[in-house]
């Protein structure tokens, strides 16, 4: 099919960039300030929903912006890959939105102008890797994000907070600048161009080692991805507030870093490169060992927010994973995995952040009981990690199911296994929160900021309640989605399967 | 008759200006900057016109008194000088600008009319070097130049400028003299000057041991000049005790102006096969400006003192201007050349910037920049700006450099050369960053209350310094989003270098 | 012979004006090697040059060189360079006379009319300068008309010295 | 023989040249630097007017068609550095009296002692 021009992913990043100026501006009046960011994140998601039925009969999209210099333009193209990215990102910045009004009133936040100039300014960029067209376009995106990330990490600014920022940026900054830019330099030397294009850029007559080199550096380079040993900026960066946690670094941020990679495999080397060059089995192993070591280190976090964090780490390498395995179904079952795992972690992270309005707590050995007294949040958290595990009736068994069949396609059993395990260990840190949070008696209730030597005094004694509507309805409505998805699997899978249709030429089935 | 005459008049308006200047002082001291300000002005549009002419109608030469060249001394405008002739001429304009105020609170009042005096010579005499195609006349305006620069940098009320402006001072002559030598070796061995007609005489003469020696002089000379790491010394102390003003132009225009001669005598009065095939000049130069890029960003990581990083910051990205050249191709000449630009106007932002906090402040340490984002907004948004770009972030200036440096690193087989831009482009990302991040998260604790704070909030610095460094700020974004327009003089200036190589 | 003795002689005196720890000696002693110069390139027919170095170089240097001793101080302390940085300007300095000696081998024999300095832009001056400037003074007629742009420059500078001069001294404490 | 008279000049140049260079970066006191500047530049001058020498040359005044005459040129030139030389002496003397007036001494060594300590007394200070 012939692309089509349009102007409207231009229009859905200027959106939200539109909105952070707005934003920026109306910083005396926070109603306003709040109006704009919600109207932005509602018309950013209409705009990409208009997107997607061309997307579906076939079409790509082109909107080329400008030429930076000759061979580098900044270009936007969509098709199916990116607009399942994009949709995701900007539907969940809608709930996000309302999520982080509540929470940054609820506990009365410093420099919320900032912070949500910041957050739209990141979304922006999220649809920018989303669309773009070529890898310089991503590239550019790739680094806003990151700078523009690091005032939500360092929010706080605190001497901690400053500390995980300081990380998470020379982490990014400095994986992106010595390994992705190198790669980047490297495939447009050997290919001339930088341009997304399903079978790959790279002409036959470039040597496998070359390829292998750069495709080595790019995996290192996109350090956004958390593929071992590129992951200890993620639990750094638990030092941010709990929106961003939720929405950055369980969605945005990490899935533009593997849906780079995706990018990268199916776009840049293209499956066939790949086989020849035998990349992909390779980095199928590191992703393996990612998803249990991360795991088994999740495992012994007490800090909630440090154990969804590991958690992501592993979960990430599934789609990384997928794309690696480089067989029809993996590729599906990675593509599906970027969106379903999105919606599982933000409901977790959303109520860890819900948790937090209402009762302080932080460790995972203070939930006993909340359950009972957070009936919604920690239902909604347990459909969420039920979803994680890859239990049906939730969305994560789709994507998990896909990448298992992947494996046999691939003729890797051994990773078979590893799902296997890995399923298993999720069970192991997942399910003692459920169960701690409804089946043990609540603890003494301390009034706060786990001050144990206080909770003596009955006068500081209050009840916990939920947490305020604004931040219980968004989790539990990204809970329940993570039902709908498994029963009408056709929202993910449809575009799922023109992704892994494109990436092997057509032939898929 | 202006158009006719244009470059002349672009070394003619500042230089007859710098001697109405001190005239004019006589009469009221502020209409000196009027003055000032008028020439630099004039010599820009000038500078403008005839680059407008080379990209039109190609190379332009102008003979001086209607002698024909070598003979008499020949100008000789094309697309290498026009470039750099602009760059100069509107960094110069545009700190005559910012000089307004800065000076004033900078230079005592009787000092003002002589002040803008040399500088108006030592901008003529940075014009006159790049325009000339005679290699003795542009001894003579080195000479000027230099002259200048030593009073421009010793005018500064700080009384270490004076030591720092002596050195420079000798250093200066030594570079000068040798210069010289080269010189009177060329003349002896060919009787001519012009450097046209040297570029047709020499290869003949390509291994004799004279010539060897010309060129051994012109190279550590136009070095001495260039800051060309280990003969930075003078630098760092010159840069940063300099009057604002002074360390913004000569960071930006006078270490260019080096390199321009670098590539003069080493591209067109020698050719490119000399330089690889008898001397091999350029594998030297690699070693040296590969160590200036590493060591530049590490010295610079090490400084308290805003105004010394930058210098030390200087000599890294001098290092990149000379890497270009010492790769020898196309694309990476054009990176070298497209940074004469760009590092002007990141470099011109940076001081004219720490000008601006020293002008509000007082504050020379990086550790008084902390909590800053919040008292000058502007200021701190330009700084920034440049310090990206300075880190070589897409979009920026700094990228569109260092895209083209690597790129010809990789085209020449040089692969190794690209780990040490990038790792140059972490360190220069940790000591950019860290300041940034201090900007806007530091609190300024030490030192002022936070009642004293409040009321300092918005203490913006005056707007004729900050129209300036704004002004060029915004340049770093527009040629880094659309670079098409300076890379296109840069490549037209490189294939007129390397003759297609 | 006589010329022979004269550089040898240049040598001593600059040599004794390096050495010698009275500042005002050592201005004397420069004094005189301009001085020397300006015979020298007298007897090498230099007649324009030798009569600036003479006035210029030999007078007015030395007059400013006084002039700004009067204003400080007349002793040099006695240093001691260490053995570390006498090593390195030893070094700069063997290396950069070796190249300059090196150059020299190359060189067309002094005097030699066929050189290619005298054949090639030269010889115009010497024919035309005549009926093109009108000044029987060929040295003349090339500062002032085909060099005239030099002479501007060198103007300049000499008004630039003046101004930086004058920027300098009215620097208050 | 010969070739010792066909390079004596160069000869002689780079020996005084290399006296002035050495008094430029190895002295420390200011002056002297600015004494061996001026030696390291008249060499290079008498370099210059060394090549305009021609055997049987008389000065290149014009006053008959048949005479060998010197080479102008190099005059020309040595003319204008001699200015020039002369210029920058000036600036460094005003430079060196300045420094002078701030610290007291010429030697650098001092100077950059008083910078580290911040000593600011000048022991004699003139006027």
């Amino acid at each position: 099919m012939e692309p089509l021009q349009s102007a409207i992913p231009l229009y859905v990043v200027s959106v939200s960039l539109a909105a952070s100026l707005l934003i920026a501006c109306s910083r005396k009046a926070p109603n306003l300030r709040e109006f704009w960011t919600v109207g932005a994140a509602c018309l950013k998601f209409v705009l990409v929903l208009s997107l997607i039925p061309p997307i579906v009969r076939g079409h790509i999209i082109e909107c080329p912006l400008f030429t930076v210099l000759p061979g580098l333009a900044m270009h936007f193209r969509v098709d199916a890959l990116g607009i399942g990215f994009a949709a995701t990102a900007s539907l969940l910045w809608i709930l996000t939105s309302f999520y982080s009004i509540s929470y940054m009133r609820s506990l009365r936040e410093h420099a919320q102008t900032r912070y949500f100039t910041c957050f739209a300014i990141a979304l922006s960029a999220a649809t920018g890797v989303a669309f773009s067209g070529n890898l310089f376009t991503t590239f550019v995106f790739y680094e806003i994000i990151t700078l523009c990330t690091f005032p939500l990490v360092a929010h706080k600014e605190s001497a901690e907070a400053l500390r995980g920022a300081r990380r998470y940026i020379v982490y990014l900054l400095g994986t992106s600048i010595a390994f992705q830019l190198f790669a980047i330099l490297l495939a447009y030397h050997a290919a001339g161009t930088l341009d997304f294009r399903n079978g790959g850029i790279f002409p036959a007559s470039v040597s496998a080692a070359y390829l292998a080199i750069v495709f080595m550096l790019f995996v290192a380079g996109i350090a956004k991805a958390a593929v071992m040993p590129f992951h200890s900026w993620l639990p750094a960066a638990m030092v941010a507030p709990t929106p961003v946690s939720a929405l950055l670094h369980a969605v945005a941020v990490v899935k533009t870093g593997v849906f780079v990679i995706f990018k990268v495999i199916l776009q840049i080397f293209g499956v066939d490169t790949l086989m020849r060059i035998g990349a992909g089995i390779p980095l199928a192993y590191v992703a393996s060992f990612t998803i249990l070591a991360a795991s088994v280190i999740a495992l012994r976090k007490d800090n909630l927010k440090a154990r969804l964090a590991y958690s992501t780490v592993s979960q990430l390498s599934y789609i990384v994973l997928g794309a690696a395995l480089l067989s029809p179904s993996s590729i599906i079952g990675g593509f599906a995995q970027i969106i379903l795992h999105a919606f599982g972690k933000i409901t977790l992270f959303f109520a860890a952040g819900a948790i937090y309005v209402a009762t302080h707590r932080t460790e995972i050995s203070q939930l006993d009981g909340v359950g009972r007294q957070m009936p919604f949040t920690m239902g909604a958290f347990a459909v969420g990690a039920f979803s994680m595990i890859g239990i049906p009736p939730f969305g994560g068994f789709l994507s998990k199911w896909y990448i298992a069949i992947g494996t046999l396609e691939a003729s890797a059993l051994p990773i078979l296994l590893v799902i296997a395990l890995s399923t298993i260990l999720n069970a192991c840190y997942f399910m003692p929160i459920v169960y701690r949070a409804f089946f043990r008696s609540p603890l003494p209730e301390t009034d706060s900021h786990h001050t144990p030597g206080h909770d003596s005094s009955p006068s500081v004694r209050r009840r916990i309640h939920e947490a305020p509507a604004l931040m219980v309805i968004p989790l539990v409505l990204t809970a329940l989605a993570t039902v709908v998805f498994f029963f009408m699997p056709s929202l993910v899978l449809d575009l799922a399967k023109i992704v892994s249709a494109d990436a092997l030429g057509g032939r898929l089935r | 008759m202006i158009k006719e005459h244009a470059p002349v008049l672009v070394i003619l308006v500042p230089l007859l200006s710098a001697v109405l200047v001190p005239l004019v002082g006589m009469l009221r001291n502020r209409f000196c900057w009027h003055v000032a300000f008028a020439a630099t002005h004039v010599s820009f549009l000038l500078s403008g016109l005839l680059l407008f002419r080379v990209q039109t109608n190609g190379k332009i030469s102008y003979r001086l008194g209607g002698w024909e060249p070598p003979w008499g001394i020949e100008y000789v405008i094309d697309e290498l000088n026009s470039f750099v002739l602009v760059t100069i001429a509107f960094i110069g304009f545009l700190a005559t600008l910012y000089a307004r105020k800065s000076v004033v609170a900078e230079i005592e009042p009787v000092r003002i009319p002589a002040f803008y005096s040399i500088f108006l010579l030592f901008l003529a005499g940075l014009l006159g070097i790049v325009i000339t195609g005679d290699i003795f006349n542009l001894y003579v305006f080195l000479e000027i130049s230099s002259l200048a620069g030593y009073a421009l940098i010793a005018a500064s009320r700080k009384r270490e400028a004076l030591l720092a402006s002596y050195n420079y001072l000798i250093l200066g002559t030594i570079a000068a003299t040798f210069i010289l030598i080269g010189i009177g070796y060329l003349y002896m061995v060919t009787g001519s000057l012009n450097m046209a007609d040297l570029r047709e005489r020499l290869p003949a003469l390509y291994h004799s041991k004279v010539v060897l020696t010309a060129f051994a002089f012109f190279s550590v000379g136009i070095s001495l000049k260039l800051a060309l790491f280990p003969l930075h010394v003078w630098l760092p102390n010159a840069y940063t005790y300099a009057p604002s003003v002074v360390s913004a132009v000569m960071a930006a225009t006078a270490t260019k102006v080096g390199a321009y001669v670098l590539f003069r005598i080493m591209f067109t009065v020698f050719r490119v096969e000399f330089d690889l095939e008898v001397v091999s000049i350029t594998s030297i130069l690699l070693v040296l400006s590969s160590a200036a890029i590493i060591l530049g960003s590490v010295l610079a990581i090490a400084q308290t003192n805003i105004k010394r990083m930058l210098a030390y910051s200087s000599v890294g990205q001098i290092g990149y201007i000379v890497l270009g050249a010492s790769i020898v191709n196309e694309t990476a000449m054009t990176g070298s050349l497209v940074h004469i630009l760009n590092h002007a106007l990141m470099k011109g932002t940076l001081f004219f910037i720490a000008g601006c906090v020293l002008y509000r402040t007082g504050i020379e340490d990086i550790a008084g920049l902390r909590g800053m984002g919040r008292r000058m907004p502007f200021s701190m948004a330009a700084f920034t700006v440049a310090g990206l770009s300075m880190a070589g972030v897409p979009l920026t200036v700094g990228f569109v450099s260092k895209w083209y440096l690597a790129l010809g690193a990789l085209r020449a087989d040089l692969w190794y050369l690209v780990p040490v831009i990038l790792v140059s482009s972490l360190l220069t990302a940790v000591y950019f960053g860290r300041i940034i991040e201090s900007i806007y998260f530091g609190r300024a604790e030490d030192g002022h209350s936070s009642g004293s704070l409040s009321r300092e909030r918005m203490h913006e610095a005056p707007t004729g310094m900050l129209v300036p460094a704004l002004l060029l700020a915004v340049l770093c974004l527009v040629f880094g989003i659309s670079a098409s327009t300076t890379v296109g003089y840069a490549e037209a200036a490189a294939r007129l270098l390397l003759g297609g190589r | 012979m006589i010329d022979f003795a004269l550089l040898f002689f240049l040598v001593v005196c600059a040599v004794a004006a390096i050495q010698m720890r009275d500042l005002l000696s050592s201005i004397m002693l420069l004094g005189i090697y301009s001085f020397i110069m300006a015979v020298v390139w007298t007897r090498l027919n230099a007649v324009d040059v030798a009569f600036t170095e003479a006035s210029v170089g030999a007078g007015i240097t030395t007059i400013l060189l006084i002039a700004a001793l009067s204003r400080t101080r007349r002793m040099e302390t006695k240093q001691c360079v260490p053995p570390a940085n006498l090593l390195i300007y030893g070094t700069v300095i063997l290396l950069t006379s070796a190249v300059l000696l090196y150059g020299t081998l190359d060189m067309p024999t002094y005097g030699d009319p066929g050189a290619p300095a005298h054949s090639h832009v030269a010889p115009r001056y010497l024919e035309k300068s005549y009926e093109e400037v009108g000044v029987p003074n060929v040295v003349t007629a090339v500062l002032a008309s085909y060099r005239g742009y030099d002479t501007l420059g060198e103007t300049t500078v000499i008004f630039g010295a003046g101004i930086c001069v004058i920027l300098l001294l009215r620097r208050k404490i | 023989m010969e070739f010792i008279a066909g390079k004596y000049n160069y000869w002689i140049y780079v020996a005084l040249m290399m006296i002035g260079f050495y008094a430029m970066i190895a002295k420390g006191n200011l002056i002297k630097k600015i004494i061996g500047m001026n030696v390291f530049q008249t060499a290079v001058f008498l370099f210059y007017i060394s090549i305009a020498k021609v055997r049987e040359g008389t000065a290149p005044i014009l006053w008959d068609r048949t005479v060998l005459y010197d080479n102008p040129v190099p005059h020309v030139l040595i003319l204008t550095a001699i200015v020039v030389s002369v210029s920058t002496t000036a600036v460094a003397l005003a430079l060196i009296i300045l420094i002078y007036r701030e610290f007291g001494t010429m030697e650098e060594d001092e100077i950059l002692r008083i910078q580290k300590n911040g000593s600011a007394v000048p022991p004699g200070k003139p006027e």
